[in-house]
């Protein structure tokens, strides 16, 4: 790791030096909506400051909604069929949190560990994550209870940290050092100092050792019923999500051409596990958002070695039914 | 205890009801929506003008179809979507136990539709302030203006369905979106899908759909869905004279007809 | 409302005086007519015996031309103009390919929706809802309405509702106060083809017409045609040598009979410009009471 | 002039009226431009509005949706409840700010087989005049997606 | 994995003079999952079916696409072949490349492009396709026989004499039609009554024959075998068991002063009548209009007084009565063109300008001069009379482009039977042609002319006025150089139009057969189903489908009649399976159907009904709808009304129309 500083005047300039040096560069914007959402920009000033998180987190930078995996067209003599890992742009996500930083880690052991997945490799390969610790939280936020906090560098290749006229800087990987030096100008050599007075204050909600163990046996739990009894079974929670990794894989056009797409699923839906004969092993809701929670913080923890819930509260702030997941463990594990 | 409380434990008491859905307070202090099995949890129950969600979607669960005896917490959306559901022959299973409280903040249990019928036809709302002026905007714009709305907001759909998910109207145990023979609409989330998505949902609630505003308040990349429906449901009433949610009788205005019926597009 | 005009040769020409009351019934009641800029010949009588294309091109250029000035309503006094006109617009408005020749040739866009409007529906759809203030006189006389042939065929392009027995002029023959008659020639050729070539068989047709009016007591024919006016009032010489008796019936024009009844001065009307003398018609006239 | 645009119009038709009405044409050898073609259906009752999505959604330009007048109908009210649904889905169209004008509507009866020819006519000019329909097109793979994206969708 | 035929027909030269068959053979066969593809001259005929036939067999083809004509011509045809090859007949489609190709466009490329265009979306079609069986429903054996004129009396008696119920109904207080009142009849001048009322009077007699005069139909449901049908009987204020029709009432009935519909308004009657005196039944009926009873409430009542049986009841209302029947056979008749429809020939204007079925009155012995041609004015026998023929038919400018087809003969009737009863009278036809295409029409025509002296002018009228007591006929001789010629006749007759009844349309819309742009109803086909509607068990007889003399609507009554009997030959009927279905599913859904039963609603046949399904103890699970497919005419409505797509259409499934519109427009 690396320390640098920069003037908080000198980011745009910084920002701007990515854009020109032919970057896309993905950062937060303020939608008609009021809501916040990462978006491919051109200049700094359409970048949000003031946001506590954004509606959706940056994985759809290696992970899109939508993932071309390659395209079929059938002419007078055979298939043709063009491969898509070509020409991916040089990428950077600018803005986005710790707990969506170190999301990327997750998403990495996910797709890379056993059989590595070749689109998401290229991707990642080609993004800077640059990320900006938080000054402020709300009621939804709970990252140090997954033993994550407001200025985690975990995933992020540099970490800003606004501290009044200057930004504190960690550089934690080359291709971090790269962007620095993009514009070695703006940035001046710093020491290592304690964060803890810009970061926001997050109480903690549990031990997520304690957790760990009590999980063990919850599956059985009664509190697993109420708890779910308000999901309505809609994609949204798994959508925002920064470590939510299901996909379905389908294809589309005619019978002459078409792609063949990877694109994101959810398993809150009631299709998610049925089977073509029309019978389904999760016969309800309470099932499957059990399979979600379960998946967070024991099947990944069981499979990788990684809690993959990063506390970054979306699931909590988009559900449609205000159910709230850690209020949600912690009663599952009394 | 609160009236309401009251009223609902007592119900818990006389057998009415064996589950009742209504309102608590959640850690961001909005209302949310709570399932209470036995008199002894009514302490949690709240009914607040902020208590907008309607609940009566939970009643085409299983989980509370198997209950049986339900008493149910409704805000005046609510009241209409069980008058529509019920001209719609949906609520044919459930015993259920209707609850509201009036501008005079007295507790009213309904104890048939007919009385929430009457109920609803005395206190029918029209839109909100913010849907008319969003409506008169669109309607001001030019067509392609309109085109260049929609489809910018229907770009950032990620089709999680919560609009389908929390409609009370949208109870087709399978969704035609599910249905890949034919494969009426691309599962993947793309512009031309996702509004073809929409058109669909509007087409299928237009007339039907009880303006709850359901839909738009919970989409989480914030796409005024509801809108659709709603200028729909003007078109209507303006043309065939049709109420939704108004009455449990009522045939919905896109399954019948009258032979005088009027436009002027067809040579 | 703007009405378009187009006048057409023989309104500027031979029936000037069609022309000239025309518009003093118009101006009486504040009805202008605006005339289509640089209209050209309608094609009648000649062309659509030469070349059936030019003959919808003509009045094709005179309907864009109007379509080009804002018009959405043209009137067309001359009986055959009408003709030429409504049969150029039933036959582009029926048929794209031909609309698209005809575009070319014209060099100019049209939709040909413009409504075309004989005389007579002129007078009633804007002259009756403001006459009756300006009616003084009662045209106290039976009147004989002939419309001849060119706005009764073909029933395409028929001006009129009942082809064999049409009744419009009729109607405002009776505004004028006069009786319009029942009477068999209101629709028989008058001979106009022949009008210069063969006079005798003029004198002929025509000669029937007057003499059927005679015997049912007209003491008017009322006419909305510029050729059926010069065959039924210039050659009476040559019908008195066919029926060998004299039939000295005026012929009036139908603006010039509702212009008499507004009080309007002969002359003004132009009916000096006649062969038979019209006084007889002028006479019998009678003052309304205001 | 030389290349002027065809564009590919699909008619939606009953098989009782309008169905017939098409094959009059043909039986009196009326001749009309062969840029429509026709998908039969028993009914306008039966043709749903998800398929005039689809048709727009797979390159149609235009489309026409024909059948029986009103009270001809072989059914005795499939047409009225077509006529319905058209009336709700044209203001949809139209409130989505979606070109209404590239759908025809039209009754043709079984003896009307000019009528047809005419339909046919009026509206593959209109259609040539609106040019192609590309308002989908321009759609696909929007957002940030498509960055990744272009590398295969040319 | 689909094998698909695709055969091309060239039919003769009728497509391939336009359509490159052999290119469209070539590049359809290179379509995915097409296994053969060929083109051939007539694939309708017998080597076509056989090449289509062995085609499936040696290529084990799956499913076949006829590119030929409409599928409303030869679907049938060609999907018995497939039949015979062994394939379900449904996997069989027709792609339209005559009506809707060949003919209607230039021989190009675009043409050749839009034919193979239309056989790749039925070749995907067909691929959808699923096996299809008949379904069977049981026929009810009775016939409805709509009008008591001589065609429905002919089709009647046919119908009752093989054995089978009958119901008539006429709208007048007696049957018998047109043809009662006519005088003679053409080409034999036979009296028509004395060979008409034996046949009346057969209908009232006959045991399988219910007769229900004054009544109306009022509305039609049902299908093929199985109709129910709602009839009106209009209120006759006579009881027919109670009168014996002795005719008192009538006698002394003091509103005498009634236009006499039966004598074409040239007679009068009285407010209870029976319209003439061979009616069938012959027992009367109170026209409530006239009858001072009901105009001026309950005064007079002579008749109730002088009934000797009490038959008169004033208090009898419209009754209506539901009937079942399995065949239905439409024989109401036409109408002459009337009143001002003639102006320029004055009729209506002038009393002696009159129509051909006044002048039969006028030469019937039963008529209001007892059979002497007398001229309505003033009574006088006219000296001169002039017959113009085609009074409306066969003019553009009139809007009825159709010949009338009867008008040439009567016509020339008419004039015999006037010359007959005054030969010094003078008679004079206008007539654009001749047409006397008929077993001795010619000669009947020829006999009129030659025989009769009628004179013959060819040349039309163009109008007619009143000088001094005179008719001036104005008109042109054509072959005369063209002469115009004027008559002065003292009477004149137009032989006016024959129109569809002014109830057609109506009615039409009551049965849901088709009419043409002249409210006549339309046959199923032209040529091959000249008596059938578009509506499987509906039949047309006489001149309700087009003008008909007495011989063709006989023997159209007796076609009709056939087609019924055929019906009637066996118990169950076969019908086409394009009928919807709602889905199935495994448990716990049992079905995608929420049972919200909009489809109930729309559908006009109440073929769909409310299932409950049930767990095996009986606890209701879930409420959806069902399809009774004997009921089902496979409109659709119900499939496009479904949100959720839990019915569908066999034969038009969402999957077929969805392939057929990728197809069409993904080459």
């Amino acid at each position: 790791m690396e320390i640098k500083n920069i003037k908080s005047t000198n980011i745009p300039a910084f920002f701007d030096q990515l854009i020109k040096s032919g970057k896309v560069v993905i950062a937060p914007v303020l939608k008609k909506s009021g809501k916040v959402f990462f978006e491919s920009v051109q200049s700094y000033n359409q970048v949000a400051t003031d946001y506590i998180q954004t509606g959706f987190s940056a994985k759809s930078v290696v992970f899109p909604k939508v993932e071309v995996l390659f395209s079929f067209n059938k002419t007078e003599d055979g298939i043709e069929i063009k491969d898509s890992i070509n020409n991916i742009p040089e990428t950077v996500v600018w803005g986005l949190r710790p707990c969506d930083g170190s999301a990327f880690n997750y998403m990495t052991e996910f797709f890379l560990k056993e059989n590595p997945d070749a689109y998401y490799a290229a991707r990642k390969e080609k993004t800077t994550l640059i990320a900006i610790s938080c000054s402020k939280a709300d009621e939804a936020c709970f990252c140090t209870s997954v033993d994550l906090n407001p200025g985690s560098t975990a995933g992020s290749d540099i970490l800003l940290t606004l501290m009044g006229e200057d930004v504190y800087v960690e550089v934690m990987t080359e291709k971090g050092k790269s962007a620095v030096e993009s514009s070695a100008s703006l940035f001046t050599a710093g020491e290592e100092k304690s964060k803890d007075a810009y970061l926001a204050k997050i109480d903690v909600k549990f031990s997520m050792e304690e957790i760990k163990e009590r999980i063990k046996t919850a599956y059985d739990s009664a509190e697993w019923k109420n708890e779910s009894m308000g999901c309505f079974g809609c994609g949204a929670c798994a959508f925002s999500c920064p470590t939510c990794t299901c996909f379905d894989i389908q294809d589309e056009g005619t019978q002459n051409k078409g792609l063949r797409l990877r694109c994101w699923d959810a398993c809150g839906f009631g299709l998610f596990t049925k089977h073509n004969s029309g019978h389904n092993p999760k016969t309800n809701q309470t099932e499957r958002r059990r399979q979600r929670l379960m998946h967070k913080f024991r099947y990944s923890v069981e499979n990788l070695g990684i809690v993959s819930c990063v506390g970054c509260g979306r699931c909590i702030r988009v559900c449609p039914a205000h159910l709230n997941i850690f209020e949600n463990i912690l009663s599952v594990t009394k | 205890m609160t009236p309401l409380q009251n009223k609902v434990a007592e119900l818990f008491e006389n057998g009415t009801i064996s589950l009742m859905i209504g309102f608590k307070n959640a850690i961001n202090k909005l209302p949310v929506p709570c399932f209470i099995n036995n008199a002894t949890q009514v302490e949690q129950l709240i009914f607040t003008p902020e208590c907008k969600g309607n609940l009566s979607v939970y009643l085409h669960k299983i989980e509370v179809k198997q209950a049986k005896k339900v008493g149910i917490m409704a805000n005046i959306a609510t009241l209409r979507s069980l008058v529509q559901l019920t001209s719609e022959n949906q609520l044919g299973t459930i015993e259920k136990t209707v609850i509201t409280i009036n501008e005079q903040n007295e507790v009213i249990v309904f104890d048939t539709m007919e009385a929430v019928e009457q109920y609803v036809q005395a206190n029918f709302p029209g839109y909100t302030e913010e849907d008319k002026k969003l409506l008169e905007l669109l309607n001001a714009m030019t067509r392609t203006e309109r085109w260049q709305y929609w489809t910018d907001q229907f770009s950032a759909c990620v089709k999680c369905y919560a609009c389908r998910a929390v409609c009370p109207m949208c109870y087709c145990s399978s969704c035609t979106v599910e249905s890949n023979q034919p494969q009426w609409i691309k599962v993947s989330s793309e512009t031309t899908g996702n509004l073809e998505w929409h058109t669909m949902r509007a087409m299928h609630l237009a007339g039907r759909c009880i303006n709850c505003g359901e839909c738009g308040r919970i989409c989480p990349v914030g796409i005024p869905v509801h809108l659709l429906t709603a200028q729909m449901n003007l078109d209507i009433e303006k043309e065939f004279g049709a109420k939704t949610g108004f009455s449990c009788k009522s045939s919905y205005a896109l399954n019948s007809f009258k032979p005088g019926d009027k436009e002027q597009f067809i040579k | 409302m703007r009405i378009g005009y187009y006048p057409g040769c023989s309104l500027e020409g031979s029936s000037k005086e069609y022309n000239d009351s025309l518009f003093a019934v118009a101006e009486k009641c504040n009805v202008t007519l605006e005339e289509i800029k640089d209209w050209s010949c309608c094609g009648a009588s000649a062309a659509h015996n030469l070349d059936h294309d030019l003959a919808i091109a003509l009045p094709a250029r005179t309907l864009a031309l109007a379509e080009k000035q804002g018009l959405t309503e043209i009137v067309v006094p001359c009986a055959a103009c009408y003709s030429r006109m409504a049969t150029s617009k039933n036959e582009i408005s029926s048929n794209v390919a031909i609309k698209q020749k005809i575009e070319k040739y014209i060099d100019l866009k049209l939709s040909a929706d413009v409504k075309i409007l004989t005389v007579f529906e002129f007078l009633q759809k804007y002259i009756f809802p403001v006459v009756d203030e300006h009616i003084v006189n009662k045209l106290n006389q039976k009147a004989a309405c002939y419309y001849g042939c060119l706005y009764s065929r073909p029933k395409e392009t028929a001006a009129i509702e009942q082809i064999e027995n049409p009744m419009e002029m009729d109607v405002v023959m009776a505004k004028a106060g006069a009786t319009p008659i029942d009477w068999a020639f209101k629709t028989e050729c008058c001979g106009a083809g022949f009008t210069m070539s063969r006079t005798d068989i003029v004198a002929k047709l025509s000669g029937k017409i007057l003499e059927d009016a005679a015997d049912r007591g007209a003491e008017s024919i009322i006419v909305a045609c510029p050729m059926c006016h010069v065959n039924l009032d210039m050659r009476r010489p040559e019908i008195k040598k066919q029926l060998k008796k004299d039939i000295n019936i005026p012929v009036l024009f139908i603006t010039q009979a509702l212009g008499l009844s507004m009080g309007i001065s002969a002359d003004k009307l132009g009916l000096n410009k006649h062969y038979v003398p019209t006084d007889k018609v002028v006479n019998c006239m009678v003052k309304l009471e205001a | 002039m030389s290349e002027q645009f065809e564009p590919k119009i699909v008619a939606f038709v009953c098989n009782w009226c309008t169905y017939a009405g098409a094959d009059l044409a043909g039986t009196s050898r009326t001749k009309y431009a062969t840029n429509v073609s026709i998908i039969r259906f028993p009914c306008t009752g039966r043709i749903d509005f998800m398929l005039l999505m689809k048709a727009f959604e797979n390159g149609a330009d235009g489309i026409i949706v024909s059948g029986c007048h009103p009270n001809d109908c072989h059914y005795t009210s499939g047409n009225f409840h077509a006529r319905r649904r058209w009336i709700v889905f044209r203001s949809l169209l139209d409130f989505m700010g979606f070109d209404t004008d590239r759908i025809t509507f039209s009754w043709v009866s079984a003896a009307e087989g000019n009528k047809w020819a005419h339909l046919v006519d009026e509206t593959t000019e209109k259609i040539r005049e609106k040019g192609a329909f590309t308002d989908f097109k321009k759609l696909d793979y929007s957002t940030f997606e498509k960055i990744n994206n272009d590398a295969i969708t040319e | 994995m689909a094998r698909i035929g695709v055969f091309i027909c060239h039919c003769g030269e009728n497509i391939s003079a336009t359509v490159d068959v052999a290119k469209v053979a070539e590049k359809a066969g290179k379509l995915s999952g097409v296994a053969f593809s060929v083109d051939y001259k007539y694939m309708c005929s017998d080597p076509g079916q056989t090449l289509i036939i062995e085609s499936i067999k040696t290529h084990k083809l799956t499913g076949i696409v006829v590119a030929a004509c409409s599928p409303r011509m030869h679907e049938g045809t060609f999907r018995k072949a497939a039949e015979k090859a062994g394939i379900n007949p449904y996997f069989c489609e027709m792609a339209n490349i005559r009506e809707q190709v060949s003919w209607v466009h230039p021989k190009s490329d675009a043409t050749t492009q839009k034919a193979l265009d239309i056989v790749r979306t039925l070749v995907e079609k067909v691929k959808k396709n699923v096996a299809l069986f008949p379904i069977k429903v049981p026929v009810t054996k009775t016939a409805l026989v709509i009008g008591g004129g001589i065609a429905g009396i002919q089709s009647a008696l046919d119908i009752a004499n093989a054995g089978h119920k009958v119901i008539m109904v006429e709208k007048k207080p007696s049957i018998g039609g047109h043809m009662s009142q006519l005088s003679e009849t053409f080409p034999t001048l036979d009296c028509s009554q004395c060979i008409l009322t034996p046949r009346m009077v057969e209908v009232a007699q006959h045991p399988n024959i219910t007769l229900l005069t004054y009544a109306e139909v009022e509305s039609v449901s049902g299908f093929v075998g199985n109709f129910d049908v709602k009839i009106k009987m209009k209120a006759k204020s006579v009881d027919m068991k109670k009168c014996t029709g002795c005719g008192a009432c009538s006698q002394k009935c003091p509103t005498k002063k009634i236009p006499d519909e039966f004598n074409e308004g040239m007679g009068f009657r009285t407010a209870i009548y029976s319209p003439f005196p061979q009616a069938v039944p012959n027992k009367p009926v109170i026209d409530r209009d006239h009858c001072t009873w009901f105009t001026k409430g309950g005064k007079c009542g002579l008749c109730k007084k002088v009934c000797p049986t009490g038959a008169i009841d004033y208090e009898t209302q419209d009754e209506f009565i539901d009937i079942k029947v399995g065949a239905i056979i439409t024989a109401t008749g036409f109408d002459l063109k009337h009143a001002d429809f003639f102006p320029e020939y004055g009729y209506g204007k002038f009393k002696d300008v009159i129509d051909g079925m006044q002048f039969e009155r006028l030469a019937s012995a039963s008529g209001p001069t007892a059979g002497e041609i007398r001229r309505p004015s003033d009574g006088k026998i006219p000296e001169k009379i002039v017959f113009v023929a085609c009074a409306g038919s066969r003019d553009k400018a009139k809007g009825i482009e159709y010949c009338s087809k009867i008008c040439c003969m009567y016509t020339a009737k008419h004039a015999m039977l006037y010359k007959h009863k005054n030969h010094e009278g003078k008679a004079y036809v206008f007539y654009m042609d001749i047409r006397a295409a008929g077993k001795n029409y010619d000669e009947f025509v020829r006999r009129a002319i030659e025989d009769d002296d009628v004179n013959y002018i060819r040349g039309r009228v163009s109008r007619i006025y009143e000088k001094d007591g005179k008719l001036i006929v104005k008109g042109v001789d054509t072959l005369m150089n063209s002469e115009p010629i004027e008559i002065e006749a003292d009477m004149v007759v137009l032989a006016t139009a024959v129109v569809a009844n002014i109830e057609a349309e109506s009615l039409a819309q009551k049965l849901h057969i088709s009419y043409d742009s002249h409210h006549f109803f339309s046959e199923a086909h032209p040529k091959l189903k000249p008596v059938e509607t578009n509506t499987a068990g509906i039949m047309l007889a006489g001149a309700c489908q087009s003008a008909k003399d007495i011989p063709e609507s006989v023997s159209q009554a007796s076609a009709s009649a056939s087609k019924a009997i055929g019906l009637f030959s066996s118990d169950v009927l076969t019908r086409e399976p394009i009928v919807a279905v709602v889905n199935r599913q495994a448990p716990p859904n049992f079905t995608s159907c929420t049972g919200c039963l909009l489809c109930m609603e729309v559908c006009p046949y109440h073929a769909i009904e409310k299932e409950e399904i049930k767990d095996r103890a009986g606890n209701l699970i879930k409420v959806a709808a069902r399809v009774n497919a004997g009921l089902c005419q496979g409109c659709g409505t119900c499939v496009a009304m479904c949100r959720n797509k839990s019915i569908d259409i066999q034969g038009f499934s969402n999957e077929e129309m969805m392939s057929e519109v990728m197809a069409l427009l993904n080459a």
